[in-house]
């Protein structure tokens, strides 16, 4: 057998986390090669949608990352991902999807560190997950 | 219609090369669809880079173009002009990041980077094929600013405005322009005479024909957004509405009336800083003067350090001491606040002047206890550990700044917001400083949080140098990524409306179709509408479903198709 | 503002579901589905939610053309329909009454296709007329007629939900039929075994408890196999065979060689599946047998049909609920044009035109010497168009540029026409060629009835009006009938015409308008009192005994070469319907399927460089096509697979026209084809 | 004309002064949806073959204009009003609500928990049913098994829109699950996040009258799956639809966590 190597989509706004993981790269801060960010403007601009979307396409994993709360360079934008994010996942849960693929985390854009452990942790919990189901119903 | 994609995916150096395959990325790319051209460059952001750039536009006929290189968040505009210069709407070029998120961080694991930096390329294609051109508009400005609140930064503000030239309306409550200085002897620690430093400036002020002061006065309604503001200010003479480019808020600050504590509105001999200000003007030297400091703050309910307060009471302190010299002057505290080098020395000089410091606990407060002309307070003191009774004739109560009561309605008026004391919230305090969220907005002084007289002047002149951005360009660029409505789409639920944080969206009926419509000088194209519009009639340039949906479908073949 | 909800059939598939037409001042603004019907139970496929989408679409004809100099022009009712009877009366007396062909149409009413015959037969005096069955369910007419008597199918779409077994072959229910497809879905969820022989998989294949894959154009093997296990197990029904039926003992020795190894040899279908699927589908105590054009449009079809019955007849699974062959009709009135006379060789109520008594009949009724021979089909008299023998053809609503094999060749045949008159409701590939076009009314726009593949007789009714000047299609026949001089063209509604119908076809001689809005009759039906007959051949066959056919696998006409290495099957997807006449005007349905598209094996795909969606070219012997890849585990490889439906990409350019002998059916379903990279 | 239907007209237009009635009627053997403006025969009324009246009511609403609408309204129908005059797309003043108490075997078919309307002017209120069996099983299940559970249901889904189409609360004309943004895959079954997405859709507005469930030609359990995200939503939000008073927690500011500045620390 192969070794599961997972795919992983991460939204990264563009204030906080996008810078956030700019710096982990200035840093040189190494994380697992699995993470491929799109960059929104704001958290509160990814829609469930894209989280179903990837999700029931066979991505493994799908991290929502913003600012943290009171720092959104949109006021309150993050509010409303941090309502969405966790009924998104309720969503999956309740149709027996393991919503531990999805993560809704803060990362400033001075947490570089921060955002390599949410890296690391996130793949390795999506290791220990193993393969998302829906690739099988894809293929 | 025709898509001819132009990939460059950059070595930069060996930031990248060393571990991602450029050439094999590069090899990859010319498999995907709609790629015209794909080539590599030493560094893309080069002159020589942007160069051959600019000639694979014209040569490969490409009309649109994906750089993988570095970050978009520094490098992106140098690329969008290269792409402009050579006839490409800035708009058709996609930035994919395989420095800072590849090689940079998986340095030691060349295969796998380079395999992730095919993917995000695809990714990055598969946007870069949706995209389409976009012009940025431009809104005009209204060569005016107004200025709310009359005290030191509102005046400060408003002079350096007019020294630029910039037609200004100051709007201020009362009739007298100063606001708190006014009731101030001297400002500290340098010990300035704070109604000369007023009666400069508003004579600068006044001297100049741009100046409109606005006395006994209100703004009662503000319509518009950055360049074309409608301010309508309320005065004696009735409202008169001012058209404006920029809006300065210093409303300012007041002192917190701390009825009830310590006797205070009880004995006449507890009174307030402000208060003590007021008996030092007009000359009275109190000899026995006992200062209880944090008196309102730094407690549950109003938990904040009003910074200022320390330092006033140290000024005063330290005057009353030298005033006479058999004085007997002490401060009761809980901590002394006094930053800076300046002040530093202040609490020194106070402390070395015969001033007696006395510490106590929150839960230990002092007492305050009369026996009619004098009154006695007993305090526990922490660092004697002993309970020590001083007899004063007069208390000093060093309570907090509070900002104004109308700050909730002001707030409201210009759609800024305030934090849970009600002082407002600039927009980010290190990247954008003295500017409000919502753009031509600045907030200045004591408003925005409690500072002295020196910081009002920086925050004033400061306010004034960002306000006068917009108003001296004349212009305003808004970014193209809004969000827009398709009306046909759009079944006017609403759910954008309650969603965007700037207020920028509303419902309107246009020929019986009602649907929602987004003023695009008021976006901030942050996308909170789009993620709340189920039917995607609400999409945000640069941003669409459609583009990131397709960087989705990307991300999925080339997994999917690698694991196979 | 008034609001009215019509309730009315849906004009698609042959499953007879019924809706309520919204009906807002004239306009149609939406379906809601009938929740105390029978068949459809408030529920509704996609097409049937958008069966009001196309109707009211500006590219509606709405005047009758006629053709001048090279351009057709708009003219009056008068001039065409003159133009249309002066043109037959002057071809019939050069070439006589057979050099014109009518053809009927699945896609209009019983009353309607009553008249068409009629005027063929009547007014023109010719058993020239046919109609699109013949390109889909041909082979089920003749095959059943042949084994059980009957041509239709032998139960009701209720009962598939109590089956024990249902045998599906040759059809993607759950997109052609999706409503008997869930009614299939929903027996399983109860418990029953659903098995699925098929090329490809389909939606429902991949949910059944057998998915069984055979190389297209081998189905008598299959069967005959199954027939031998069952026979060789002891699983057969000796009573039901000894009381029922004649010829078990030549079957028996027909299917002797077909051992499972024989089988898997020519079928590639795993012997312990085909035993696994014999003893399913016999051990169960109701097992039904649904198949549709992957059974009968091959150049054996009627024989396939006939193992099929073989097959049911020796297990017993004929005469009782949940059991039978049943045969899915494809567009919601080709059960009743046929059963209205809209074929060659027979008269309403499947009465043969060659029987004199049948003829002295219709004779006395119409009041006019009938033709006592066979009529020609819709497959031969494109043959016999171009060598001159067919001069005129009159089509009612169909389509055969598109529909009908081999579309190069059909061009060339109506090109040699003398004379072609159209009536339809949208422009089409046909209607460039026709000399007179005339304008219809589509569902929506007329009353009369459809009879649903389960012989059910369901009403439709008029929610608005035609648009522009266009007209029912009965009045159009009534009109041409008039002026073409003969009597009985006089009705003043639908429901006469079915009064007359009801009198001479047997089957429909207890159905009327007021009866089948109230009731679910299902055919036959001889009298006023009777309830309709939802399960045929309860207690033995109206002929005596059930024709136990021996057949013999044929492989099938074309075979695949060097040059032509893959076998093309065709047929259609969910969201397009026949020839897209209508459904590529409903914009949610084309939405749902806008392009044509070709399924590909992903090995193949992978062997010859295709990716999902990229462009291929696709040619037969007979042309070639350019269109979408799509790349799926879900065909054999070996086999390719494209819809119909796609003008712009005809699957009909490539297919072979080779016909059943019997039924003259093309063979749709095989041909050998070349795939390229495009 | 039977009573009820005589005694619908006068509710709706004597008593209540509407324009038009919105209610169902049978006509040769079939029930059906009626439209009538005052004056005209109601026909033979039936309450007992439950019609999603709203559903029909949008569908037609370009086209009432200013009419006052009666509609023969269940405590769900009652509900999805409310969420729809949230929205702006019904005017709550133009509609006269005619309340209809379920029966009990509608009640037990919908397991329904909140059965009773506001006002009850036909028929007789029933006790609700307090839960859903399927619910409570899915529940019990580990994840695989009820992956297994929607998987097989999603599997058989043959896309008609049924489930969107006959929703009291899906007010969109062009929904986002017709186009492939999301669900690129062409043909059936849709993709899961064809039923995800829609979960999420109705996360805040479902009023659980089950016409999914009854629409779907398939038997999808597609109220069960609705009533575990309300139950979601109640959980995390304190929210149930059809509040007047309720905004979406999706689209408001965290309540409660007032803005905290940082920054002022420094």
């Amino acid at each position: 057998m192969t070794e599961f190597k997972p795919t992983i989509l991460a939204f990264c706004c563009n204030w906080c986390s996008y810078a956030g993981a700019d710096l982990a790269g200035v840093n040189r801060l190494q994380m697992p090669p699995n993470v491929h960010v799109i960059r929104v403007m704001c958290s509160a601009s990814v829609k469930p949608e894209y989280v179903f979307k990837a999700i029931s396409q066979g991505v493994d994993g799908v991290l929502v990352l913003g600012c943290h709360i009171g720092d959104c360079h949109y006021l309150t934008g993050n509010h409303r991902t941090a309502k969405r994010i966790p009924v998104t996942k309720k969503i999956l849960h309740d149709v027996g999807i393991d919503d531990r693929r999805v993560r809704l985390d803060w990362v400033s854009a001075a947490e570089g560190e921060k955002f390599q452990q949410v890296i690391i942790e996130f793949v390795a919990e999506i290791k220990t997950l193993g393969p998302n189901p829906q690739r099988e119903v894809n293929m | 219609m025709m898509v001819r994609i132009g990939v460059f995916i950059c070595h930069c150096g060996h930031n990248i090369a060393s571990a991602v395959d450029v050439e094999e990325v590069v090899e990859y790319a010319k498999t995907l669809p709609w790629v015209a051209h794909a080539g590599h460059n030493l560094y893309s952001c080069s002159e020589e880079g942007l160069g051959s750039i600019k000639r694979s536009i014209t040569e490969n006929k490409l009309d649109r173009v994906v750089v993988a290189a570095c970050t978009p968040r520094t490098h992106e505009p140098l690329f969008r002009r290269a792409c402009e210069q050579a006839g490409i709407n800035k708009y058709l070029f996609e930035f994919v990041n395989i420095r800072e998120h590849c090689s940079w961080i998986h340095a030691k694991e060349p295969k796998e980077a380079t395999e992730k930096a095919k993917k995000l390329v695809a990714m990055g294609v598969a946007k870069a094929a949706l995209l389409k051109p976009q012009t940025e508009s431009e809104a005009g400005v209204i060569p005016t600013a107004v200025v709310i609140g009359g005290g030191i930064s509102g005046l400060v503000a408003a002079a350096s405005l007019v020294e630029q030239g910039i037609e200004t309306h100051l709007v201020e409550q009362t009739d007298r322009l100063g606001g708190l200085l006014c009731d101030i002897t001297t400002i500290g620690p340098e010990g300035r005479h704070a109604r000369t430093l007023v009666k400069d400036v508003v004579q600068k002020l006044e001297a100049s024909p741009k100046t409109h002061i606005h006395r006994k006065a209100r703004v009662s309604d503000v319509k518009g957004f950055i360049g074309s503001f409608e301010v309508t200010i309320e005065g004696c003479d009735g409202p008169t509405k001012v058209p404006a480019g920029a809006i300065i808020v210093a409303t300012g600050t007041r002192e917190f009336a701390p009825t009830g504590e310590y006797g205070f509105g009880e004995h006449p001999q507890v009174i307030t800083q402000l208060e003590l200000e007021r008996k030092l003007a007009m000359g009275e030297k109190p000899k026995r003067v006992v200062f209880i400091t944090c008196v309102g703050s730094r407690q549950p309910g109003r938990e904040y350090c009003s910074r200022v307060c320390c330092n006033v009471t140290l000024k005063n302190a330290l005057a009353l001491s030298k005033a006479s010299p058999d004085s007997r002057i002490r401060v009761i505290h809980r901590d002394i606040m006094s930053s800076g080098s300046a002040a530093e020395k202040l609490y020194k000089e106070t402390s070395d002047s015969g001033v007696r410091f006395l510490r106590y606990g929150l839960e230990r407060p002092p007492e305050v206890v009369s026996d009619g002309d004098r009154v006695n307070v007993i305090v526990y003191d922490e660092t004697l550990d002993e309970v020590v009774s001083l007899d004063a004739d007069l208390v000093v109560l060093a309570v907090p700044m509070l900002p104004p009561d109308d700050s909730e309605v002001t707030g409201k008026l210009l759609k800024v917001p305030r934090d849970k004391f009600g002082f407002f919230l600039e927009a980010h305090v290190k990247l954008r400083p003295v500017e409000f969220a919502t753009d031509g907005v600045f907030i200045c002084g004591s408003a925005r949080w409690p500072v002295n007289a020196r910081e009002c002047i920086w925050q004033g002149m400061a306010a004034a140098a960002k306000a006068s951005i917009p108003i001296k360009e004349g212009k305003v660029v808004i970014q193209a990524i809004t969000a827009e409505v398709d009306p046909e789409k759009c079944a006017a639920c609403g759910n954008c409306v309650l969603a965007c944080p700037y207020e920028a969206i509303e419902i309107v009926d246009q020929d019986g179709n009602r649907a929602a419509k987004v003023n695009e000088a008021q976006c901030k194209g942050c996308g909170t509408c789009v993620a709340a519009c189920h039917n995607d009639a609400v999409s945000q340039k640069g941003f669409t479903s459609g583009q990131l949906g397709a960087m989705i479908d990307a991300l999925v073949k080339a997994s999917l198709e690698g694991s196979r | 503002m008034h609001v009215d909800h019509v309730l009315t059939t849906c004009p698609y598939c042959g499953t007879g579901c019924r809706f309520y037409l919204q009906v807002v001042d004239g306009r149609l603004v939406g379906v809601v589905p009938c929740k105390t019907d029978e068949i459809s139970q408030g529920k509704l496929c996609i097409k049937g939610y958008n069966a009001h989408a196309f109707v009211q679409h500006p590219d509606r004809l709405t005047h009758p053309m006629v053709r001048e100099d090279g351009q057709l022009r708009k003219a009056t009712w008068d001039e065409a329909l003159d133009k249309v009877v002066s043109e037959i009366k002057r071809i019939t007396a050069e070439h006589g009454p057979d050099s014109v062909i009518v053809l009927a149409s699945a896609k209009c009413t019983n009353e309607e296709n009553y008249l068409f015959q009629k005027l063929a037969r009547a007014a023109i005096g010719t058993n020239n007329v046919d109609h699109c069955a013949r390109l889909c369910h041909a082979s089920t007419v003749a095959g059943l007629l042949m084994s059980f008597g009957s041509g239709a199918m032998t139960n009701t779409i209720p009962e598939f939900e109590d089956a024990d077994c249902v045998l599906v072959t040759g059809s993607n229910t759950l997109e052609a039929h999706p409503l008997i497809g869930a009614r299939i879905l929903r027996a399983q969820d109860k418990g029953a075994k659903i098995v699925v022989v098929d090329p490809r998989d389909t939606p429902l294949s991949r949910i059944a408890y057998s998915s069984i894959r055979q190389k297209p154009g081998t189905d008598i093997a299959w069967i005959n196999g199954m027939i031998k296990i069952i026979i060789d197990e002891g699983l057969h029904d000796e009573g039901f065979i000894k009381d029922h039926t004649s010829g078990f003992e030549d079957l028996k020795r027909i299917v002797q060689p077909y051992t499972p190894e024989r089988v898997e040899e020519i079928t590639s279908i795993p012997k312990e599946r085909l035993i696994d699927a014999a003893r399913t589908y016999a051990s169960a105590e109701r097992a039904m047998i649904a198949y549709a054009m992957g059974v009968t449009q091959h150049t054996n079809g009627t024989n396939i049909v006939r193992a099929l019955a073989n097959l049911a007849m020796v297990t017993g699974n004929v005469g009782r609920e949940s059991t039978g062959v049943n045969p899915l009709r494809g567009q919601c009135n080709v059960q009743g044009a046929c059963d209205a006379g809209g074929l060659p060789d027979l008269f309403p109520g499947y009465q043969k035109v060659e029987d004199a008594d049948a003829r002295k009949k219709f004779e006395a009724a119409w009041g006019k010497p009938l033709p006592p021979n066979k009529g020609t089909t819709l497959t031969c008299a494109f043959k016999d168009a171009l060598i001159g023998k067919v001069k005129a053809m009159i089509i009612f609503g169909e389509n055969p540029m598109l529909s009908d094999p081999d579309i190069a060749h059909v061009e060339e045949a109506i090109k040699e026409l003398e004379f072609l008159a159209v009536t339809e409701i949208f422009p089409t590939a046909t209607t460039k060629l026709a000399h007179v076009v005339l304008a219809g009314a589509c569902y929506a726009e007329k009353d009369g009835t459809f009879t649903s593949t389960d012989r059910a007789i369901r009403p439709v009714h008029k929610a608005i009006d035609p648009p522009g000047e266009a007209r029912p299609d009965w009045q159009i026949a009534c009109e041409l009938g008039r002026r073409l001089g003969a009597s009985g063209f006089d009705f003043s509604s639908p429901s006469e015409i079915m009064d007359e119908m009801a009198r001479l076809a047997p089957p429909y001689g207890g159905i009327s308008h007021a009866r089948a809005d109230r009731e679910v009759l299902r055919w036959p039906c001889p009298s006023k009192d009777h309830k309709g007959t939802p399960v045929l051949h309860v207690g033995g066959f109206k002929i005596g005994k059930g024709v136990l056919v021996p057949v013999d696998h044929a492989p099938p006409a074309e075979q695949t070469s060097e040059e032509y290495p893959f076998i093309l099957t065709t047929g259609r997807n969910l969201f397009q319907f026949h020839t897209g006449t209508m459904t590529r005007r409903s914009p949610k349905l084309e939405r749902e399927a806008p392009e044509p598209y070709v399924e590909v094996n992903t090995t193949d795909a992978k062997r010859l460089g295709i990716s999902d969606g990229g462009r291929v070219r696709v040619s037969s012997r007979r042309g070639e096509i350019s269109l979408k890849a799509r790349v799926t585990g879900w065909i054999m490889p070996g086999v390719i697979f494209i819809p119909f439906h796609y003008a712009e990409a005809a699957a009909n350019r490539l297919t072979n026209p080779a016909l059943d002998p019997v039924a003259k059916i093309p063979e749709f379903k095989v041909c050998a084809a070349q795939l390229e990279k495009a | 004309m039977n009573d009820l239907g005589r005694r619908l007209a006068r509710i709706a237009f004597d008593e209540r002064g509407a324009d038009i009635l919105l209610m169902m009627a049978e006509n040769q053997g079939n029930v059906g949806p009626v439209i009538i403006s005052k004056g005209q025969d109601p026909g033979d009324a039936r309450i007992d073959v439950p019609y999603q009246l709203v559903a029909i009511l949008t569908n037609l609403l370009p086209f009432i204009g200013k009419a006052k609408v009666a509609i023969l309204c269940r405590r769900c129908d009652e509900k999805a009003l409310i969420e729809l005059a949230k929205r702006g797309i019904v005017d709550d003043a133009s509609m006269v609500r005619i309340g209809l108490a379920c029966s009990k075997e509608q009640i037990q078919a919908c397991r329904c928990s909140d059965c009773v309307p506001s006002k009850v002017d036909i028929g007789e209120a029933a006790e609700p049913c307090p839960e859903d069996a399927l619910a409570i099983e899915l529940g019990s299940m580990t994840i695989e098994q009820r992956a297994a559970f929607w998987m097989r249901q999603f599997r058989k889904c043959n896309k008609c829109f049924g489930c969107t189409l006959n929703c009291p609360v899906c007010f969109c004309d062009d929904c986002v699950l017709e186009e492939r943004t999301y669900t690129p895959k062409e043909g059936i079954p849709p993709e899961l996040a064809f039923h995800l997405i829609r979960s999420f859709h109705l996360a805040d507005k479902c009023v659980e009258c089950g016409e999914c469930e009854r629409s779907c030609p398939v038997d999808i359990p597609l109220l069960t799956l609705r009533k575990m995200v309300n139950r979601d939503m109640k959980n995390m939000f304190d929210y149930g639809s059809g509040d007047a008073e309720k905004k979406s927690p999706l689209l408001t500011t965290l309540d409660d966590q007032p803005l905290e500045d940082d920054g002022h620390a420094c």
